[in-house]
């Protein structure tokens, strides 16, 4: 069987009801076998009924890229706070897309109970995109910038 | 009154209060960790906001984290729910500092009843029968000698700032005395930074009862019968029942009066519960829960009254909806809790169901259990017109709940409920110890 | 007493009975088609007999099969649940010649309340309101045009061994009358084999309010108040309430009376339903269901009263453990109906829980739900202090419940408990069809 | 099997009410599984506590083989009574294991309702195998004997 072949009985498979494939060809075997899975968000929110409309309401972790490309990594907020891409409302961004920054240098500030915290790249990386909104609230783990080690 | 609420809390507790916001129009905002984000709270509630890993001292116990979370997600009150923050006066003051309502009493209340030798002086203050003991904290073994003679043997050492029997010891004869006050203060002060301890007259076997209150801030406070919660497994309440079979109508009234009337000249708004120890028809007044407990849903179906209703209420600055006049202890009630004993993914979970049965629960078939957090998965609480109606109820709500793919201590509630002793009504705080041993679970 | 029960019948009902005969100490045996084999009733009873199989008439119709199971698994009773063969009083028969308990009325009065016309003579008699309408059947149009002239249109079409609507015709003056009479006439026939049909002025909107009934072999019966269901599309009821909110305490007395009168003067034992039509406050009698209905659990619920559990006392030659005295109809219940459209495996399952819920139903995730039978796959019953809070906490209930892999009617249900006009508490049976007809649901 | 061969299998499978599928044919093996379809007896059953022991409660369904031989086949029971081997207590049974018996021939009488319902072969077969117990209840579909057609 080409390689080819299997992705395309994978996807056959992962689309399939069943849980598991063992196929046995002259000397080639492939043995396929899913996890019990079952996961219910949509239902629940349904549910949940229209959700109020909040200004500030953490659109994160749904909007948030699930993944980043291969060569990149995303730089996530460590605490909860509002994002700011710049030291004051008038100065410019600390960083824009496609910068290249050094280690130490400041990326955003995250405020929380009225204090700033400035986070500073933690290596030398280059801005490959900039994933939360400036003013908006941030979560725990939300991916505030994406970004290639340089 | 409260438009927004940020639960910091999780689990059965958190769908719990979104139950009672929805019904009273309140949005819900879940804080929750990382390993809680399929969780059951999550779907339901209104909103949520990750406020950290799993492991809870970084997101459940994250007090920046919880207070911003709540500000920045429009929130105008924040909810503890039981235990993590439930009873920290430093959460529920940076809660206010942050101009959000704390769902629970003033932080000096929490305080004061946070520590036990200073609750158990306003007790005594007011003339509510206490536990012969030390006049408050025991210095060294010289003074803690000298208490216990004054007390007599057997004596038990608690912790100030104790809970949860930690830093609880006890002492049969003097010769002990001065090695178990060193372990003991050692205890409190590893569990809770603060060794303070002091000395009780150890009461033998006695029965767990406990007086529910609810209070407003305009100056109502009300009890709603007791729940007994004799049924303990090393400290850990495993079965609560209302009313108590042990409690007389008299000893119910003094006990509430007791109860109202200590809370009510601490100025506490919210739910509570005053917890006491019952002995030869008297009662010792023990602790202060300044919260909501686990056990609430219990008073709930005897008096037909929504507690976390009436804690949101008061919270707001409204009214209760209730005086005492109004509340009317009427047939039994019972709750089982089903705690996990390993965490994982629920295979089946069939909840029981049908005439007088309610269930409390946050799992769901397909859900992950999170090995971080603490072991109560579902309470089972069924009505009845008497213990025995209500017994036979639970032995059948019982045999029809069904959860695999984690272990649960389901066979061995079915195996308490069913226990003469335990039918009797007749048995203390010592009960189930003793059942072990014989290896009867 | 009643040792061990055959249970007839399936579903929720038969997971109903189960539970209350687990309580009382009595082993169950289910009776079950092929079709459910794998189902919640057969899981949880004692014992489970295959009587055949998927289709009814084969198997929870077959009355042979039906009673050699109860004899040869050693039961002393039968229970025949709702429909099937509930108010089959030649199945009562054979169970009685097989010596055997029947959980229902004596065959006769089965009989008798099963002929519409003979028990609106029987409610005459007593001097009990009915809807004016033609002495007994009518032959044929000449007789029908008769009657209808002095009744008065629009007049309605029913049939003698009627029910569920079929044989039912609404004729609004003399032209159509001769040939709708042929229609429905044909129409009973086919359904019931018998095309004996009567005219009665047609109530235009009215509202559909029955009174349960509890009765023992000793003479007591006792009614538990009145259900009110006059929410129903193509006269299936969807919704049903207690207490109603047109029924005043002065009408409730009056229909509670008149239903006691009827069933004691026909010696009736066991549970049954009075079903009248309320217009312009004034009560009218219907007809009686002899036998437990689908709705009875809002009736428990206000009342604290297990309908089951007396049925089975009632059977046994037992007395009830209620007088009409004791009987207080204490705050307010709804159920919601949860009807399937689409058969198939479910795929998940989350009942809603928490204060003042219960769920009767026999689903699970993983369950096959044939295409067989009824569509009735779960009862959600809430109870509030009143309307308002009862119908808030009905719909959080209902925002709670996730049935996937089968088709059900769980959004229309909220769009109906959120509909203004049934909020307002103020529409007849035509509510559901106007607003069907408005696109509204 | 070619692949497309083995797309055809599984969406066969998928419709059927199998839950698997092994398939071998000259070194080539195939095998399908659907996850289990959720069968919790065990629970439900210990729920139920321990049920009360009553002579005649069928011990069928439970015990009754659940497959038989490929060249074999089942006679089940077409209603609920008592099974019986003889039409009379004292006599001969109709038939003993490994009879051949011919189309028309009394196999067995199953009571109901006081009703002596005499069944016999409906084509020539041989007994392989009986399988209800003389006097003891059958259920609905019971198998009552193995049989070869002959």
């Amino acid at each position: 069987m080409e390689l080819k072949e299997l992705y395309a009985l994978m996807e056959r498979f992962e689309k399939s009801g069943l849980s598991e494939i063992f196929y046995k060809k002259d000397g080639e075997e492939v043995c396929l076998k899913k996890a019990a899975p079952v996961t219910y968000a949509a239902p629940m929110v349904a549910a949940a009924g229209a959700p109020v409309a909040v200004p500030g309401m953490p659109a994160a972790s749904a909007d948030a890229p699930a993944r980043h490309a291969a060569d990149t990594e995303f730089i996530r907020a460590p605490l909860v706070g509002t994002f700011y891409r710049a030291p004051a409302p008038d100065a410019p961004p600390f960083v824009e897309k496609g910068d290249t920054v050094k280690k130490g240098k400041p990326l955003c500030i995250l405020e929380a109970m009225k204090l700033m915290n400035e986070f500073q790249a933690e290596f030398d990386l280059e801005v490959v995109a900039i994933l939360a909104d400036n003013g908006n609230m941030v979560e725990f783990g939300t991916p505030l910038f994406e970004v290639r080690r340089v | 009154m409260i438009q927004s609420l940020l639960i910091a809390n999780r689990g059965e507790i958190a769908v719990r209060i979104i139950r009672t916001c929805r019904e009273m129009g309140i949005r819900t905002v879940v804080a929750y960790s990382q390993a809680d984000a399929d969780s059951l709270p999550v779907r339901m509630a209104d909103g949520h906001v990750c406020v950290g890993p799993a492991p809870a001292r970084e997101s459940y116990l994250n007090v920046r984290n919880l207070v911003t979370a709540a500000v920045l997600s429009g929130c105008d009150a924040v909810h503890p729910g039981v235990g993590f923050l439930a009873e920290n006066a430093g959460f529920a003051r940076d809660v206010k500092e942050a101009g959000l309502t704390f769902v629970g009493p003033e932080p000096q209340v929490i305080d004061l009843l946070g520590d036990k030798i200073r609750a158990k002086k306003s007790a005594q203050e007011l003339s509510i029968p206490v536990i012969p003991g030390s006049a408050g904290s025991v210095a060294d073994a010289r003074e803690a000698l000298k208490a216990a003679e004054s007390i007599g043997y057997p004596v038990i050492v608690k912790a100030a700032a104790g809970g949860g029997g930690k830093g609880m010891r006890i002492v049969h004869d003097a010769s002990e005395l001065a090695d178990v006050l060193l372990v003991a203060s050692h205890e409190a002060e590893k569990a809770f930074s603060d060794g303070t301890v002091y000395l009780e007259k150890y009461l033998e076997n006695p029965r767990h009862v406990e007086i529910q209150i609810v209070g407003d801030s305009r100056g109502n406070v009300v009890h709603l019968g007791e729940r007994d919660c004799t049924v303990q497994q090393n400290h850990q309440k495993l079965i609560e029942e209302s009313p108590s079979p042990v409690v007389t109508p008299e000893l119910r009234a003094r006990m509430g009066e007791d109860a109202v009337r200590l809370l009510r000249g601490l100025g506490y708004t919210g739910a509570g519960t005053v917890e006491f120890l019952v002995k030869d028809g008297a009662h010792y007044f023990m602790e202060v829960n300044a919260r909501v407990q686990v056990e609430h849903p219990v008073s709930e179906l005897v008096t037909g009254v929504d507690i976390i209703r009436q804690q949101i209420l008061a919270a707001s600055g409204e009214a209760l909806e209730i005086r005492q006049g109004d509340v009317k202890v009427g047939g039994y009630a019972v709750e089982c809790r089903i705690n996990a004993s390993s965490a994982g993914r629920v295979t089946q979970f069939m909840s029981p169901g049908g005439y007088g049965v309610r269930m409390d629960t946050f799992l769901y078939v397909g859900y992950n259990v999170p090995p971080w957090y603490d072991h109560l998965v579902a309470k089972l609480i069924v009505t009845g017109q008497n213990r025995a109606e209500g017994l036979r109820r639970m032995q059948r709500a019982l045999s029809e709940l069904v959860i695999e793919g984690i272990r649960t201590n389901i066979e061995s509630q079915k195996k308490i409920i069913a226990h003469p002793v335990f039918r009797s009504g007749n048995y203390g705080t010592g009960f189930l110890g003793e059942v072990m041993k014989e290896g009867g679970l």
